[in-house]
This record gives structure tokens, C-alpha cells and sequence, in this order.
């Protein structure tokens, strides 16, 4: 039997580097405070291996993927999200594309990690889930985990991928805790989504945050005889589309629920997979309840007012089955005589 | 006021505005403690933004940062207003939406603020720029406060390349307090490294005793008279210290003792009080009473801010775009 | 009438500048070599409003929003597309956040100019498409026009615009030609879609210059006997919904092509938008024809390679009318004693 | 071979690699006149590129940008396959896929190349921390080479402020050649600008002729010499012109022609040549058998280039990942 430990997502993070610099002297971290952070790394691995920076994004990515290129294997912790906007350049037009570029001569083993989410009140400079962004940057893969166990085995398999990975952490998952496998070769492969609770009416599919609002509505959803699968992405690129897939055949309604804003965002991505690839087996309209296409506020009232809650997962879904069970009614002039159906409003609106 | 007048009554108004940011700041750090949101505190750094801001005037505005509320408060911010911002309420100055990170306040031409270390030095030319082609009041200048941090960051170079190229009326005001959040600066830069980055610039720098209020108050009028003047910008290097921790709470661990009680030695309002006192500007009595008008104005503040309503969950989309 | 004048892209561009900064004097112009290559607005409008820059995106764009928050409305030419990663703070965390998180106290009306797509050959670090960052990004809004009179017409109605506008420019289309109103109060609101062609059996949707390719397609499937429907979305924020969701509500079948990637991109929105508001309409898997999830190469024949192109659009519309015509076998077990069809696989693949 | 030997052989051979570098530039022109994609020429410039790198040696490694011709063909770059990759074909060292713009060649170290003008900085410290953490050759050094323009880059500052404070072993070399594409530089700095910010820094700063190949040798034996020996960063900017357009087909027609003709004058190619003649290093024959030689090579990498086929639309999707 696997042996576990409690730990928090964010010791479970320490742990993850911490056993990846033992198992390769090529692994290191560097950041604006991770030596000062992470003490005991400095004490175990040597200040060359743990580097706090100078202040400056860019160029802190920029030697990732110059190291990356030559041999190393960097981790850098750009502390929130938004401040990802300086190390643009580096991420986005070198990482992901000099490897293209040159025609296989290069591979650039690097992690980038960006904490967001709401849950600190820190506004939008701090709290802005732009992880769609490199989702649709070519090159690049992109993680997102929702429980300790996930931090640990995929910020392993980031440090160990032979690509480019960006690592977000959701704010306020990083002190909750969970039960985290304790092997050091305890590794979650990138691109594998992971099935939270089984079910037949129809498919939530979420990650970081929302997966707990989604397994919060499977409950509230299970009291009134709806049965809801639950589906934790994990990985945002590569996708799991045959997981979400897979599941919409069996469901036939998918709601997506994420606090990242919609437009363009990973919502539209798994709609479109679903209308793309499994229209014949939707009998529902599919369902995006995410953030709303507007900056972070600071406010703690308007924080709670940004996040998809459980209930709003639960009356969507609701009208979803609803909607599928008075069926053929909605096939609209597919069926002899039958009039079009008007559209029910399904995106939550603020 | 008269010239006169002002000499006698610069020095003792700096100290109370320096008072009343140290009390306000306080008064955030026992929020936080009972739950309200973190908050950077200025601690030790107001002598920086009272010398400097009582050198501007109305035609002059403010771009600052995330440790921007000593520059606010010497600029006439109502604290109730500024700590309602910080709980996210409707009465802030930004209704809320900002919290403690990025306060503007339009009225008092403190017109914009960003967290993104480095965001001030980029928005700051533009404004310099709309003011040099005829927008606001003729004469006007734009101070921007950044951090020795900032200074590490691309942007410096750019925003003083572009200030010096396009003569811009900027007074870049680095408050250099050692710390760039839990990383002493001396582990990112060499020690005379910010003024040197700048002279490189070509632009006039001076580096002065960031703590000792009256010091960087004559720097930063002979540098406004300057730019006013020659319609170039300059540059102020502030050392100073950032007593308290990066972000509240903060233990602090990693602070070497001795540099910081070497720094609260130098307290900048110890130091403006003890002068004031040798000079015979105040007593005890005057001490006394303006310690008790501070107490008062915070005490007016909490309560405005604490009786002060959410915003509407219904206004989340209000003021996405114009 | 209104009279027009035949003229490129590029030259509607210049015009709209022109007429702009004719008609509001808070209008400038910012950019490495704009002031050399329209020397004839320096001329006219003087060095003050027409500035060369230094070779910095970050202090170019920081001043330009700077500058619309106290009065000014700044045009910045940041050259090509992915150039913006160097700008991505002042335009997503500052021009897109800070007008919310002052709470409305400071506007940003400002255009920044990229140009993008294939056509040069000049390989992924000019060529990106990345329209889709600035559509997720809040607070913003994102043109990109198909033809010279657009090019006009939008440029003026984003310098008119209080917010902060992001005008794509794609290379293939500024030396192409068309009929330009001469009107100097020309403008083509942001947030309208054209309707370039009518029809009733697929609706074909598309911007920049595989509008043209939709066209094409069109043509193609109109000796066919199937009459497709082609909307150029022109502002990609906000998007016209209507006017896809009234198309797609007509034709039941709908297809979106464009020369970006397509994870997370427009096609990604424009897909969940149908299969989540125009459901009951659909009768057909939703398809999407865009660019590789890879960087842009150089030569020639991969970028040809990488371009949806008129016959791929024609070939997936014939197999969606196929699909639609055997109609009710695809929808399953919704029909007594039906089995689960099997999805037709549509989505391009490289 | 010998250092006696060295001292006669050099200077030939920089000019023989030098006229090589213009065969192959001049060539491409006239495939971009004939619809061949345009390119960014380094006509001008040859003296930085075969003086430097002939200063470098095989442990080191080569981090350039968009007009990379020269350090290619110095370093000893088939124009065979460069040209074959600026022709968008299989045989090209990056296999067509990265154009002229961004070529890189692992083999014979030139490791990484950005068309982001700032790019090459940003990437540049990376290769030599490896380096300095034991990846590649001991004692190897990383030689960035960038433009006038890139110095104006934030990127610029924090790639010098991470080399000096982390001791990184890198030749910075501002290869100024007074434009950033259409803008003149002293549109966007001052004239001794660059230098100066170097010096901010607080490095070794070293300004050369950089038309002049023996004089840009020798500053970068003496520079790479420096930075063997001390493990840290040493800063050339060299002062050349770009003789040509920005990119190909430019008319120029933004050019002062008096400028323009003065660094004719001073054509890096000509001054070899006539010190040599001078010297006695070579005669007319001597010069006539290098013309000779130079087309034949350039003659057989055009022919190789138009032989080599175009890559298979199939292969799209290889080495997006690893
Ligand atoms: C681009 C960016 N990087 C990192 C941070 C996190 N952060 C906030 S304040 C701070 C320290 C800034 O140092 P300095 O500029 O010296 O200002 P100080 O906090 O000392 O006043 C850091 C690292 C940020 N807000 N923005
Ligand atoms: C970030 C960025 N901005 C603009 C450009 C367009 N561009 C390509 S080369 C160039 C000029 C660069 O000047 P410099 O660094 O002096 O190099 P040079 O071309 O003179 O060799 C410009 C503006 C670019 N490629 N990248
Ligand atoms: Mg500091
Ligand atoms: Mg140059």
C-alpha cells in the first residue's frame, strides 16, 4: 500500500523540489525570494542550485530558457500570475518556440510557477487565472492541480518533462491539506485528468479551485436523485480530452466550471471539443460557469461575487436535466412538425 | 502662507503628517491582526514621502506603488477613505475595488498606481507626457516612488531613457529601504548600484539621508525648482529602511537584527521630534497634543471605514470599461 | 452615395491616423519609425504628435497608458504582434485592470497596432496570432479587419473609443486593395460582424484573412447546390453574438476558420457560444479549421501548410451536410431503440 | 598552428572571412530581388562579427540575433546551409523552419538566436550559468552579440545587473551601428549613451572601432582573456554602420547620404585590404585567387541551397515538443 502523509499543497510543493533536486544535481530554483523562502534547500543543495534574483521577470525566465537550452533544468517561482506579463517574452516567444525554430536543436526543460486565485484580496494585479493564455501560446504545456497529492506529483513530472511547463497554484488551495503519497518516484503524469466521483447525469468538469465547488454540487445534486461525475482537468495542455470526452458520451451534459474568465478561456476549449466531438451524444445546451470577463476586485464582497459558487453549479445542472428530460421537445423541427426551440439562458451572467 | 511663517511651521507640520501616516499604518497592521486584509506599511519610510510631497504642488502629480500610503496621506488623503479601501468598502477611494495595492486617488492628483513592481516607472512618462503637451495645469510635474527593487527591473531603464530623451518634468523618487520583500537588495545589486544606473542616464542624481525629513524635503524643492526650470527630470535616491515586514504579517526571520536596530536608531520621526525639540519648535505639551490629534483622526477614520457598507455583489461588471 | 476610393489596407490605415488626428487634437502617434514612415504626418501634425520611439514595447505602451489616463489618445505601432510580450504589462495589467481597480476613476482610450499572420515568411517570432491573449484578458478590446474598408473604419472607431483597443493588423491583407469610403466620418462600430455572403445551409464564420478563404469556399460549395453563409466577425471583443447565434439559428450548422491556433481561441468561444446558446438549432457537429498548435515556421511551404485553405473549409462542409442529412440517425438513443453514433472526425488535423 | 605563424595568418584569414560574409550577404540580396525572403544584411559590419568571434574558442559559445550572418560564417557556418535555411528548405540548419531570422547551429556552438530585438540578452546569462554550473567546456565563455537598438530594451539592464552581481562569464557586444531599423540611434539616446549605461553596471566598458577587424580582435582577445581569467563579464560596444537597409529591399531614402558615404569611406572590407597591401601581407594576385575562391564557395552553397528540398507539409508538427 502506498505510504501517505498530511501535508498542505504548498509542503507538498517543497517536497516535490526538494526530492527532484536529490534525484538530478541538474535540477535548480531560482526567484525573488526562494532562497530566503526555502532555507533548507539553500542548506541542502547549495546557494549555486537555490538563487534568490534581483527583482526582474524577465530576465529571471530569460536565463531559465538560456540554462534550459544548455544542459540545466530550472525552476523558477514568478510568485503571482500577473507578474508572468514581464517574463512574457522569454515563456512565450523563446520558450515556446525556439525549440520549433531551430529545428529540434534544442529542448527546454523549465518550470514556471505563478500562484493565482482569489481567496487573499489582493486585486487583479495579484489575482487574474490567465493560465488560458499559454494554453493557446504553442510550445508550452500548462498544470493546474486541485489537491496536495496532484502539487506533488505534478510539479514532478513538470521538473521532469523535457518541455517548457507552466505550474499554477491556486491561492487558495496552498494550505489546505491532503493526503500526499510519500514515494519520491510518486509522479502524476501531465495530460492525465483524473475522475473525482463517478456518476451518470451529467459531467462537471473543472480544475485548482472550482473542483471542490463541483464536488460541493455533485452532493447537492445527489440529494435530489442527480447523478454528477466530476472531473479535475489537472493538466490544461495537453488536455484530457478523451477523459472529458469520454464522459459527455456517457452523460450526455456538460457544465464547465472554472474561476478563470470565460472568453476564449478553457471553458470554450472543452464546449468546443464537446460540440466538436461529442454533438451526437449532447441531448443539453453546454453549460460555462466561470469568472466574469472583468478584472479581480480586492473587495472581499466582490471576490466571493466573482467565484462560481455550488449552488449556481447546482441550479444550472437542474435546468440541464430538466431540459434533457422533457427531450424530444428541444429537437425542434428534426422531429415531424416540431416547432425550434427557444434557448434556455444557461451562462451565468453578472 | 509667508515664507516666514513657513520655515517655523514646514518642520512641525512634517512631523505631524509623519504621525499621522506612522498611526494610520498602525492602525492597519491591528486590522490585519484581527482578520482585515494584509497590507504593505511604510514604516520608516515617511520622512521619504512627506519631504517629498510637501515639496509638490497642486499642478504636480503623484504616481506611486504599492507602499503608497505615506505619499498619499502627505498629499491630503482622508484617512477614513483610504482605510475604508483597504477593507473593501464603498466609501475608498477606488469603492473597494483596488484594496490597500493600488489606492489612486484622482482628486488629489494621485492618479495612478500600480503593484506590478515597475508599473509606476512605465505609467509616469505618460503622464509627464500629456502634462508637457498642455494637459493639466501648465508647469505641473510628475513625481513617481518606486523602490530599490524597481530599480532592478527593465523598466527603470526605459522609463529614464525615455525621460531624459523626450525632457520630460519627472522627478523619479527611488525610496531605497534595503528590502525588495524578503530579499536584502545588497543579494541583487552592488551598494552604490541604483545611483550609478541612473547617472548613467545622464540626468542630474542625488542620493540623500531618506530618513531625515528635512534633508529630503531641500533636496526635493531644489530638484522641483530644477525641473520646473529646465523642464528635464531628476533624480532622488531616498536611503532609508523599511522597518516593519514586507507584507502584514510578517516575522521578519530573515532580518539581520543589527542593520535594523542600527535603522529604528534613525527613526525618522524620532529624529525630526529630537530636532524639533533642541531647536525649541515644541515641547512636550505640543508633542502631546499632537500625539492626541492624531489619535483622534484615526479613531474618526476606523469608525467611518467600519461603518462604511460592501460593495454591491450586483456592481461586480460596474467600471470594466468607460 | 457615398464616394469611395480605391486604395490598400495600409493606405486605409493611414488615413484613418490622418483624418483622426485632423479631427481631435489629444490624438498621437508612437512607435519605432512611425515618424520616418509617415513622414507626411509629421508634416502636417507636427514632432510633438507624431514620435519616433526608442526600441522599447514596455515604455511605449507604459506611456501610452499613462497618457490616456490624463487626457491624450495615443496610437502606439508596436510593429509585429508578438513584439507585445514586451508590453503585455502595460496592456493587460495596467491599460485592462486599472481603470476597474481605481474604481472608474481614470479611462484609457488608446489603440495599440500589431500586425501578424503568414504571408512573409518571417517564422514564428513575427508571425503569431495571438489575438485570443487579449480577447481573455479583461478590460480590453480586439479588432482585426478583412478589408480596407474596415482597416479605415475601425482604426477610427478605436482611436474614438475611451478604452484601451488592440488593432491586429494581418500582413497577407495591408497591400490588397479595395473600395475605401471617403467620408471622414467613417466608422465601423466595434462589436459588429458583417454579413459577407448569405445562405441557408452552413454558416461559415471567420476574420482577417481567411475571410477571404471563406469566401472562396463559398463559391466553391455554391456549385454544389449548398449555400453557405459567411460572416467576417471584424472586432473579436466584444464579439458580435448576435449576429453568429441568428446565423447559426438559421443555417443549424456551423463552421468557424481562422489562421490562429486553435486551443482556447476564438474558434474555441465561438463554438461554446453555439453549443451553449444556439444548441437547440444545431444540427451538426460544430467545426473548427484553424492554424496548428505550433510556432509559425519560416518556409514557405510549411506556412502554406499551416494556413486553412478554401478546400479543407469545402471539404468538412460537404461532410457536415452529409451529417445533417441522414439526420435523425446521429441522435442516438434520443430515438427509440437508436444506438450511439459514432462522432465524424472534423477537426483539421496536422 | 603557431603563434608566429598566427600573426601572419590572421589577418589574412579575417579578410578572407570577411569578404565571404559580404559574397554570401550580397547573394542573398539578389535572391530577395529575385522573390527569395527578405533579410537583415550585416553589410558594414563584417569587422565585429570575424573580430570577435575569431577571439572566441571552441568551448565558448555564441548567443546572437536577427543579423547573424557574420557570426555565423566566422564561426565557420556552411553558407550552404545557411543559405538552404534562408530559402525555407530541409537542408538548412534549423530545416527551414526558422528562416533567416532566428538560426541557430548547436554544432558549432552558435546555441541560440532570438528575432526579438532584447532577446538574445535575455537568453544569453542562461548559457553562461550553465556554463559557470559545469555544463559544456571549462572555462567556457558566452559571447551575446546585440544592436544599439537592443541596449534601449529594459532586457538590456537586467541582463548586465545578473552578469556582474552573479559573476557570469559573458562578452556583451553592442555591435552599434547607428540604426534601429528606420530610426536613427541618436533619435532614441545620446551619443555616448550605451557606454555609459554599461559603465552604470560597473564592468569592464570598452569602446572600439568596430570597422577596424585587428582593433576589434585584439579589445576581444583582451576582453575574453579578462573574462577567463576573473569568471566575469566583460562589455565591447563596437561603432560600425549598417551599410545597407534595414531589411531587404530598403531604399534608404530615411538616410543622410553624407553619413552614409562618410562610413563608406571606412568600409571595414577595404581598411583589411589596404592594411594588408600595405604591409605586404598580400598583393593583387594574392587578393584576386581570395575573390576567386569566395565565389566559388558562395557559387556552390547557391547551388546546393536550390537543390535542397522543401520540407514536407507532413512534418508540420515535428519539434513542437520534445
Ligand atoms: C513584477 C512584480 N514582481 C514581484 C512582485 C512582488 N513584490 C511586491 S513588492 C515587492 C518588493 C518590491 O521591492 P521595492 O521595489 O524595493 O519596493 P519596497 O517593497 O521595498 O517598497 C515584490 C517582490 C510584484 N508585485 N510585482
Ligand atoms: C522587440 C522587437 N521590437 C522590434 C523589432 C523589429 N526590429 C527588428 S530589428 C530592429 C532594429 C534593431 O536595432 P538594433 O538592436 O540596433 O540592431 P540592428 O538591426 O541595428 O542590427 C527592429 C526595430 C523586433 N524584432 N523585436
Ligand atoms: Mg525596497
Ligand atoms: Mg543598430
Amino acid at each position: 500500500m502506498t505510504r501517505m502523509t498530511r501535508m498542505s499543497a504548498e509542503q507538498a510543493m517543497h517536497q516535490a523540489l526538494r526530492e527532484e533536486m536529490q534525484h538530478d544535481p541538474d535540477v535548480l530554483l531560482m526567484g525573488e525570494g526562494v532562497a530566503t523562502k526555502q532555507r533548507d534547500l539553500v542548506t541542502d543543495f547549495g546557494a549555486d542550485r537555490v538563487r534568490n534574483t534581483p527583482l526582474a521577470e524577465a530576465i529571471i525566465a530569460g536565463t531559465a530558457v538560456g540554462a534550459a537550452a544548455s544542459g540545466l533544468r530550472p525552476v523558477i517561482d514568478l510568485l503571482f500570475a500577473p507578474f508572468m506579463a514581464y517574463a512574457m517574452d522569454a515563456l512565450v516567444n523563446s520558450a515556446g518556440k525556439l525549440r520549433y525554430l531551430s529545428g529540434g536543436q534544442f529542448r527546454f526543460p523549465l518550470v514556471a510557477i505563478g500562484m493565482t486565485g482569489t481567496g487573499w484580496c489582493v486585486g487583479a494585479q495579484h489575482n487574474h487565472n490567465l493560465e488560458a493564455m499559454f494554453v493557446h501560446a504553442p510550445g508550452l504545456k500548462v498544470v493546474m492541480p486541485a489537491e496536495p497529492a496532484d502539487f506533488k506529483g505534478l510539479l514532478k513530472a513538470a521538473i521532469r518533462d523535457d518541455n517548457p511547463v507552466l505550474f499554477f497554484a491556486d491561492l487558495g488551495l496552498l494550505h489546505q491539506e491532503g493526503e500526499v503519497p510519500d514515494a519520491d518516484d510518486f509522479i502524476v503524469p501531465i495530460g492525465k485528468a483524473a475522475l473525482r466521483r463517478i456518476g451518470s447525469d451529467v459531467t462537471l468538469v473543472s480544475y485548482a479551485k472550482t473542483v471542490a465547488v463541483c464536488l460541493e454540487a455533485a452532493r447537492q445534486l445527489a440529494d435530489r436523485g442527480i447523478s454528477a461525475e466530476v472531473i479535475d482537468l489537472r493538466s490544461l495542455k495537453p488536455l484530457d480530452e478523451d477523459a472529458v470526452l469520454q464522459s459527455v458520451r456517457k452523460t450526455r451534459r456538460l457544465v464547465i466550471v472554472h474561476e478563470a474568465s470565460g472568453l476564449c478561456g478553457i471553458g470554450a476549449e472543452l464546449a468546443a471539443l464537446a460540440a466538436g466531438k461529442a454533438f451526437a451524444a449532447l441531448r443539453a445546451p453546454v453549460v460555462r460557469l466561470t469568472g466574469p470577463d472583468a478584472p479581480m476586485a480586492s473587495s472581499w464582497a466582490l471576490e466571493q461575487a466573482a467565484v462560481p459558487q455550488p449552488e449556481t453549479v447546482t441550479d444550472s445542472v437542474l435546468e440541464l436535466v430538466a431540459y434533457g428530460a422533457s427531450a424530444p421537445h428541444w429537437l425542434g423541427d428534426a422531429l415531424p412538425g416540431g416547432a425550434m426551440a427557444t434557448e434556455p439562458v444557461l451562462m451565468k451572467s453578472y | 502662507m509667508d515664507h516666514e511663517q513657513d520655515i517655523a511651521a514646514g518642520p512641525l507640520r512634517r512631523l505631524e503628517t509623519m504621525l499621522l501616516i506612522r498611526a494610520y499604518e498602525n492602525q492597519l497592521v491591528e486590522l490585519q491582526r484581527n482578520g482585515a486584509p494584509g497590507t504593505c506599511t511604510s514604516v520608516g519610510q515617511e520622512a521619504c514621502a512627506v519631504g517629498v510631497v510637501e515639496a509638490l504642488d497642486v499642478r504636480d502629480r503623484i504616481v506611486t506603488n504599492h507602499r503608497s500610503a505615506g505619499h498619499l496621506i502627505a498629499r491630503g488623503a482622508d484617512p477614513g477613505r483610504l482605510m475604508a479601501e483597504v477593507l473593501g468598502r464603498v466609501d475608498g477611494y477606488c469603492g473597494g475595488r483596488s484594496g490597500s495595492l493600488h489606492i489612486s486617488a484622482r482628486e488629489l492628483g494621485v492618479v495612478l498606481t500600480s503593484t506590478i513592481v515597475g508599473g509606476e516607472l512605465s505609467l509616469a512618462p505618460g503622464v509627464a507626457l500629456a502634462q508637457k503637451m498642455g494637459k493639466g495645469e501648465p508647469g505641473g510635474i510628475v513625481a513617481v516612488f518606486f523602490g530599490d527593487g524597481a530599480a532592478c527591473e527593465g523598466i527603470f531603464h526605459e522609463a529614464l531613457n525615455l525621460a531624459v530623451h523626450w525632457q520630460l518634468p519627472m522627478l523619479f523618487v527611488c525610496e531605497n529601504n534595503q528590502w525588495q520583500a524578503f530579499v536584502h537588495r545588497l543579494e541583487t545589486m552592488a551598494d552604490t548600484a541604483i545611483a550609478e544606473w541612473a547617472r548613467g542616464h545622464g540626468l542630474p542624481v542625488e542620493t540623500v539621508d531618506g530618513n531625515d525629513v528635512e534633508a529630503v524635503h531641500d533636496a526635493a524643492i531644489a530638484a522641483v525648482a530644477g525641473i520646473r526650470a529646465s523642464g528635464r527630470p531628476c533624480f532622488l535616491e531616498l536611503s532609508t529602511y523599511r522597518q516593519r515586514g514586507h507584507f502584514e504579517p510578517d516575522d521578519q526571520a530573515y532580518v539581520d537584527p543589527a542593520e535594523l536596530q542600527a535603522w529604528l536608531a534613525r527613526d525618522p520621526i524620532r529624529m525630526q521630534r529630537e530636532r524639533l525639540l533642541e531647536r525649541g519648535l515644541i515641547d512636550a505639551v505640543g508633542l502631546a497634543a499632537m500625539a492626541q490629534h492624531t489619535r483622534e483622526r484615526i479613531e474618526t477614520a476606523l469608525a467611518f471605514a467600519q461603518a462604511s457598507a460592501w460593495p454591491a455583489p450586483d456592481s461586480l461588471l460596474e467600471h470594466v470599461y468607460a
